[in-house]
């Protein structure tokens, strides 16, 4: 019975990937009508970044990216709500391995360096924000294991305040282009290079916040509620 | 056909055999697995497929950082959500009922169990 | 909107604000509730008074949106629904007094009345209705709006009446829907119109249109409670007495008989009707239904049971009448639609008399109550009367009416069901008067309350001799033109002038 | 003007979503009906608008599609944006009074919340096949963070379910935009859809749309995937089920529709619709038929959803190879079913949170003798009950009675029997309910008295859906409004 059951599941799953591959072996016959790299490289020059990716990402559809900022700061929040406690240490996730503690010396500030660089790579090169916010975590993460003690790691405001800084700078950005008479989220003339810089910034600091709450939020303990009708 | 076909085929086949885990697995964490490797292969064609020109398409590669982000942040979530539906119920699949699984966390005992 | 359109409006809205302000008052307030109930009785009955004089002026009350694309909501006053209308103001007053009375320091007041005037207003609604999308409409409200009275007293007994009569009406409004919407989508929206709309009709529809006629037939059939589609009435008179007395005289069975009027006179048009070979079924399926309830009715020992019987019988005169397809006997039925109202309302007054009187509701342990009650048993003893059809009464009128039509069209074999539920009527309802009268209190009565000098609260007794006083009149006088007959035979000659 | 009420729709949710973050519940509260105020106005403002100039598209950053992003603001959407607000509000006033501010998990409803509201809109209005992805996203991630909010074990369970299938779904949408950006090279739907059209590309494999429809019906809860909705409609806390009954399922429909609607006749079959049909056919039986066993109050209602979505995926084979007034019928129909389920169902919803309230039980037997205690919130109960039994004059019944045209229109007539039997069985459990209320076990008031505010919400909302059948034509008459395709792309 049970063989049965994964029999047709596996056949289920290549019929599936059958239909896959054929419709991109299909697709990929025919070229596309609508070429976008090509209205890209015509429109690059007004974006204010030279690499299409991060024109992409923070100009041509820069709403998609406010809203995936967006998601990433639900995720955040999600994630503290499930603490009950005050601070979001967990000391059993703390191992003291002194080779550990001794690398960290090392590798956090040049952990550090490579973010930066990588932030400020993201306008001409491949690199960008989010690769740099996730180094920046990554070398939070290790600080945490390392026993490296984060008291800022608190569900209180200054975390939420990390978590939204990002998310708030590049709301405010948008409105402001939306005021200044441009459509929401339309740079004005000129200013979109160092806007763009300075989105890119923030955004670093909070998707770091972000993922590095995620890491170490949900400390385990018994708080819990009772469900809805049942009196306790 | 072009070498990047290769990538969509690529991701063609980590769809299926993600998609296979996904619903064959009940570990919560082995799911969570699956629909990454899913997710990779959704990325994969979205890229390959895009730039089977030879050139390469930076809308698509645009779109596929905005999706990690996306599948990153779901990811993170649903680690948050299990982990503490594993101290509070002791339970490590969605399973309604059945036998407690072996090691209930005491509420003092190491919470991460090796069952996570 | 003119002031004439206004009127139907004015008519719907009094009992609509009275249920809205009596639900919002706490249970205390009696008085107060009272003054209201009685208040919009009689401002709907002078609206409706002042309607049926512009309608006897010729004048044409109507107000008209579009609700959803392609269907109108129509009110409209004309001949025909001021008949119903009158009816149903009129008797909601009086029943509002009796349930006053009736209802004295009992729980749940306030979600009783209020129910009770919304389904008094669903009743307008469906007079006025000015096309089957709109009758449709009250047609379903009432049913909701009947549900809390029926299992008011909560009661298990009650519940699963309740549940009962809820499954039959609204099944039977999803058939009455689909014809509906069929009949829509086939030939548009059709407002009420006299003579009908298939007159001359494409032999195409013939087919489709025997179909629908069968399903609004059908789904109108479960409130007119047509055999086999009667099973929630006899249940339903758990219910208190004037809850009973209403669904029995106007709301409920009298929406279904009249819905079956409309759709006979104004949509298909008694001739087209006719020539379809519709009508005959319905005849056959109506005479049934008379003999079925009255044989039943013989076997009741529980009062109020044998009356629910007796109106499964009475309320299929109505339909018999219009399946004679003539105008003598289409006035004979559409008459009776008054007639029976006013005869069986009066006997359901006096039997939630002697059952809060006296607490009797078997018919055996009615021996003597006659010189208890003598004002209620008189009142009952008319009503009898009435439905056997003894002259002078406004019974005899109908079934006289409904045997000269059946003659003039040739359908002989109708004289003879009359005859024969007339004798069964009388077989039923004589034992009850003559236990009445003539039979000597043996047992004692079950829980008697005194309400001092008069043989029960006045609040109970004057509407049923009020309605019996007009069981006369109307039989006394249907010879005049503004008896319900004479106002009958003006809606005819409106319907069937060919 | 436009341009201002454009960025007030998209800014104020995420701002509120920021500043509610930094405060506590009860400040939240105050600065969240602020900002429902300001929404409902722009909603209003933005809606009358359209009705009196028409439609038209908005540039994001001032690029056309396909390079950027472009909104879509026509009379459906306007008439949805709308319709959130009002239910959004409604909830949001509703969980002020009804959370515990006592709890300190409770502050972080509010952003959730208004993250759910943004990410609604997006939807909405967004005319980018990706950009419609990220808004779901926006909308599964903050409603599976409500769901949690309670962070208990069956709570989490729930939240986990829903979360894994609300990625399935949009993982398979995602794909399926994959394939079509490959495929066309655009990602704007008016795009595709005018490529395809013009036969620009081979109308090629079915896959690509069968996939993302697939997607989203998943996280519709189309039957037979829908045994997530019951357990995390049912057990989130009763302002969060309404939410999430009254719009956060409707949004992946809304994008089912517009795709089907866009390009199903080209790349659509008549199986494919019959199918989707025949699935929504047995979603009304089974979840009405569910919700007849259902012993808790909120299972009843979150069944009740699964088989009022039922009804919506009729759109589907009424819209396939018929006539144009058919199509409009049916669109019609299953636009008024959308707005009434949605009033009907955040009424019940609200409504029953203050019945478990009151009766200090969420199982139905419970509630005996409630209706005479306190009639009130059984009355919205009830007369949200009427729009979902499709009873004259509620919305409900409008929409029932278009579809029943459009089935008969297009000689499907097997559409009927569905629409009926499912009115008749949804009367079954919603009258079990009064039945329950109508039981006479003790003269004692033994109920506890929420406060009136409390009460008069689920109420609004019920006489809404009640008053929608009557104005059913005028609500309409929006939505068939010229829209302008200048700018399309």
């Amino acid at each position: 019975m049970r063989v049965l059951g994964v029999v047709t599941m596996v056949v289920a799953c290549v019929v599936f990937a059958g239909f896959l591959g054929l419709a991109v072996w299909q697709i990929s016959g025919a070229p596309a009508p609508v070429s976008l790299p090509g209205l890209l490289a015509v429109n690059l020059e007004a974006s204010g970044v030279e690499h299409p990716v991060t024109a992409v990402l923070l100009n041509f559809r820069s709403y998609d990216t406010l809203l995936e900022i967006g998601v990433l700061v639900i995720a955040g929040i999600a994630g503290i709500s499930m603490a009950r406690t005050t601070s979001l240490e967990d000391p059993d996730l703390r191992t003291s391995d002194s080779l550990l503690y001794a690398l960290q010396r090392w590798f956090v500030p040049l952990m550090l360096l490579l973010a930066g660089y990588l932030l400020w790579a993201g306008s001409d090169r491949p690199g960008g924000a989010f690769q740099a916010g996730a180094v920046l975590a990554a070398s939070g993460v290790m600080m945490r294991l390392g026993g490296i003690p984060m008291d800022f790691l608190r569900p209180g405001v200054l975390l939420r305040l990390g978590l939204a800084l990002g998310f708030t700078v590049f709301l405010l950005v948008a409105v402001a282009s939306a005021l200044a008479g441009e459509a929401f989220l339309a740079y004005p003339e000129g200013f979109a290079k160092p806007l763009i810089l300075v989105i890119e910034t923030v955004l670093t600091f909070s998707i770091a916040m972000v993922l590095l709450a995620l890491f170490v939020s949900a400390p385990v303990n018994r708080a819990q509620e009772p469900e809805e009708g049942e009196r306790g | 056909m072009s070498s990047q076909l290769l990538y969509a085929f690529a991701g063609v086949a980590l769809c299926g055999i993600g998609l296979f885990g996904y619903i064959r697995l009940d570990h919560l964490l082995r799911k969570l697995l699956a629909f990454n490797l899913m997710g990779s292969g959704v990325f994969l064609v979205m890229v390959g497929l895009a730039q089977r020109g030879g050139e390469p398409d930076p809308v698509p590669q645009a779109l596929v950082l905005t999706g990690i982000v996306v599948a990153i942040a779901a990811t993170a979530l649903a680690v948050v959500l299990i982990r503490r539906y594993y101290h509070l119920s002791g339970r490590t699949t969605l399973a309604e009922s059945g036998p407690e699984p072996k090691n209930t966390p005491k509420p003092e005992a190491h919470p991460e169990g090796a069952e996570v | 909107m003119s002031t004439g359109a206004l009127l139907p409006v004015a008519a719907l809205m009094t009992s609509l604000l009275a249920s809205v302000i009596i639900f919002a008052l706490p249970e205390t307030r009696s008085r107060l509730r009272t003054v209201i109930n009685l208040g919009a009785a009689l401002l709907k009955l002078a609206l409706v008074v002042v309607m049926i004089w512009g309608v006897v002026q010729g004048q044409a009350y109507e107000v008209a949106f579009t609700m959803v694309p392609g269907v109108e909501f129509v009110l409209r006053a004309d001949a025909l629904s001021m008949l119903f209308a009158g009816l149903s103001a009129l008797l909601w007053l009086l029943t509002t007094i009796y349930a006053v009375g009736y209802l004295e320091d009992s729980p749940n007041r306030s979600r009783f009345f209020g129910f009770f005037s919304l389904c008094v207003a669903s009743t307008m609604g469906i007079a006025l209705a000015g096309n089957l999308f709109t009758f449709f409409l009250f047609y379903e409200m009432l049913t909701l709006s009947t549900y809390p009275l029926l299992v008011h007293r909560g009661t298990p007994k009650a519940l699963r009446a309740g549940r009962n009569y809820i499954i039959y009406t609204l099944a039977g409004g999803a058939v009455l829907l689909l014809g509906i919407a069929w009949l829509h989508g086939l030939v548009g929206d059709l407002r009420f119109q006299e003579g009908g709309y298939f007159a001359e009709m494409a032999p195409a529809l013939q087919a489709p249109l025997t179909i629908i006629f069968v399903l609004l037939i059908a789904g109108l059939g479960v409130k007119a409670a047509l055999v086999p589609l009667h099973g929630w009435l006899p249940q339903a008179m758990v219910a208190p007495a004037p809850v009973s007395a209403l669904l029995h005289a106007v709301a409920v069975v009298k929406a279904g008989a009249f819905g079956i009027i409309r759709v006979v006179f104004e949509v298909y048009g008694l001739e087209a009707a006719r020539e379809m070979g519709l009508l005959a079924g319905l005849a056959v399926v109506a005479a049934f239904t008379i003999l079925y309830g009255s044989t039943r009715a013989l076997f009741q020992m529980d009062l109020k049971r044998r009356l629910a019987f007796s109106t499964i019988s009475q309320v299929s005169y109505i339909v018999l009448g219009l399946c004679l397809a003539g105008p003598v006997g289409a006035a004979g039925g559409l008459v009776h639609l008054v007639h029976q109202g006013i005869m069986k309302i009066t006997l359901f007054f006096c039997a939630g008399n002697y059952a809060e009187t006296l607490g009797v509701h078997r018919i055996d342990e009615l021996d003597g109550a006659g010189k208890r009650m003598p004002g209620t048993s008189a009142a009952f003893t008319l009503g009898a009367f009435g439905m056997i059809g003894a002259p002078p009464l406004a019974g005899f009128i109908t079934k006289w009416t409904m045997g000269s039509g059946a003659l003039a069209v040739g359908m002989d074999w109708v004289v003879a069901v009359l005859v024969a539920s007339s004798l069964l009527n009388a077989a039923y309802f004589l034992p009850i008067l003559h236990r009445l009268w003539f039979a000597g209190q043996q047992a004692p009565l079950p829980e008697e309350r005194r309400w001092g000098r008069l043989e029960t609260s006045s609040w109970l007794l004057w509407p049923p001799v009020l309605t019996a006083v007009l069981i006369i009149l109307f039989g006394l006088f249907a010879g005049t033109s503004y008896s319900p007959l004479g106002w009958v035979e003006l809606i005819v000659d409106r319907e069937v002038a060919l | 003007m436009t341009l201002w009420l454009m960025a007030g729709l998209l800014f104020t949710p995420l701002a509120w979503a920021v500043l509610t973050l930094l405060l506590d519940f009860s400040k939240g509260r105050v600065v969240t009906w602020l900002g429902i105020l300001v929404q409902v106005l722009v909603s209003l403002g933005l809606w009358a608008t359209v009705a009196s100039e028409g439609g038209f598209h908005y540039l994001l950053g001032g690029w056309q599609a396909p390079l950027g992003i472009e909104l879509r603001v026509d009379g459906l959407a306007v008439t949805f944006v709308l319709l959130t607000a009002l239910v959004a509000a409604a909830c949001g006033w509703h969980g002020g009074l009804y959370l515990d501010p006592g709890k300190s998990w409770h502050r972080y409803f509010w952003p959730l919340f208004w993250f759910l509201w943004a990410g609604l809109n997006a939807v909405w209005l967004g005319g980018d096949l990706f950009n419609l992805y990220v808004g779901l996203e926006l909308i599964s991630l903050s409603a599976v963070g409500l769901v949690a909010l309670g962070g208990q074990a069956e709570a989490l369970r729930a939240a986990i379910r829903y979360l894994l299938a609300a990625l399935l779904g949009s993982l398979a949408y995602l794909l399926g935009v994959a394939l079509v950006y490959g495929q066309t090279g655009s990602l704007s739907l008016a795009g595709v859809a005018t490529l395809v059209s013009d036969g620009a590309v081979s109308s090629g494999p079915v896959f690509p749309l069968v996939l993302m429809l697939l997607g989203l019906a998943l996280k519709t809860a189309l039957f037979p995937m829908h045994g997530w909705l019951p357990p995390a409609h049912g057990i989130a806390k009763s302002p969060v089920s309404a939410l999430l009954s009254a719009l956060v399922v409707k949004a992946s429909f809304y994008i089912a529709a517009r795709l089907w609607l866009e390009l199903g006749n080209e790349l659509g079959s008549y199986v494919l619709a019959q199918v989707i049909g025949l699935l929504g056919a047995l979603a009304v039986v089974w979840g009405s038929w569910q919700a007849l066993l259902q012993p808790k109050l909120k299972q009843v209602v979150a069944y009740s959803s699964v088989a009022q979505i039922g009804y919506l995926f009729l759109l589907f084979p009424l819209t396939w190879g018929v006539a144009g007034a058919v199509s409009l019928q049916a669109q019609q129909g299953i636009t008024l079913q959308v707005i009434s389920h949605a009033l009907a169902k955040s009424a019940m919803f609200l409504a029953a949170g203050n019945l478990i309230l009151s009766a200090g039980s969420n199982k139905v037997d419970a509630l005996a003798g409630v209706s005479r205690f306190l009639p009130f919130s059984l009355f919205s109960f009830g007369l949200a009950g009427l729009s979902l039994m499709g009873l004259p004059p509620t919305g409900g019944f409008a929409a029932k009675w278009l579809l029943l045209q459009a089935s008969l229109g297009s000689g499907q007539w097997w559409w009927i029997v569905v629409l009926l039997v499912g009115g008749l069985l949804s009367a079954g459990y919603v009258f079990r309910i009064y039945r329950a209320s109508f039981v006479e076990d003790s003269g004692t008031d033994h109920f506890y008295h929420p406060p009136r505010s409390l009460e008069v919400i689920p109420m609004i909302l019920a006489l809404l859906a009640l008053g929608l059948g009557l104005v059913s034509d005028s609500v309409l008459s929006v939505m068939a409004l010229p829209f302008d395709e200048g700018g399309a792309g």
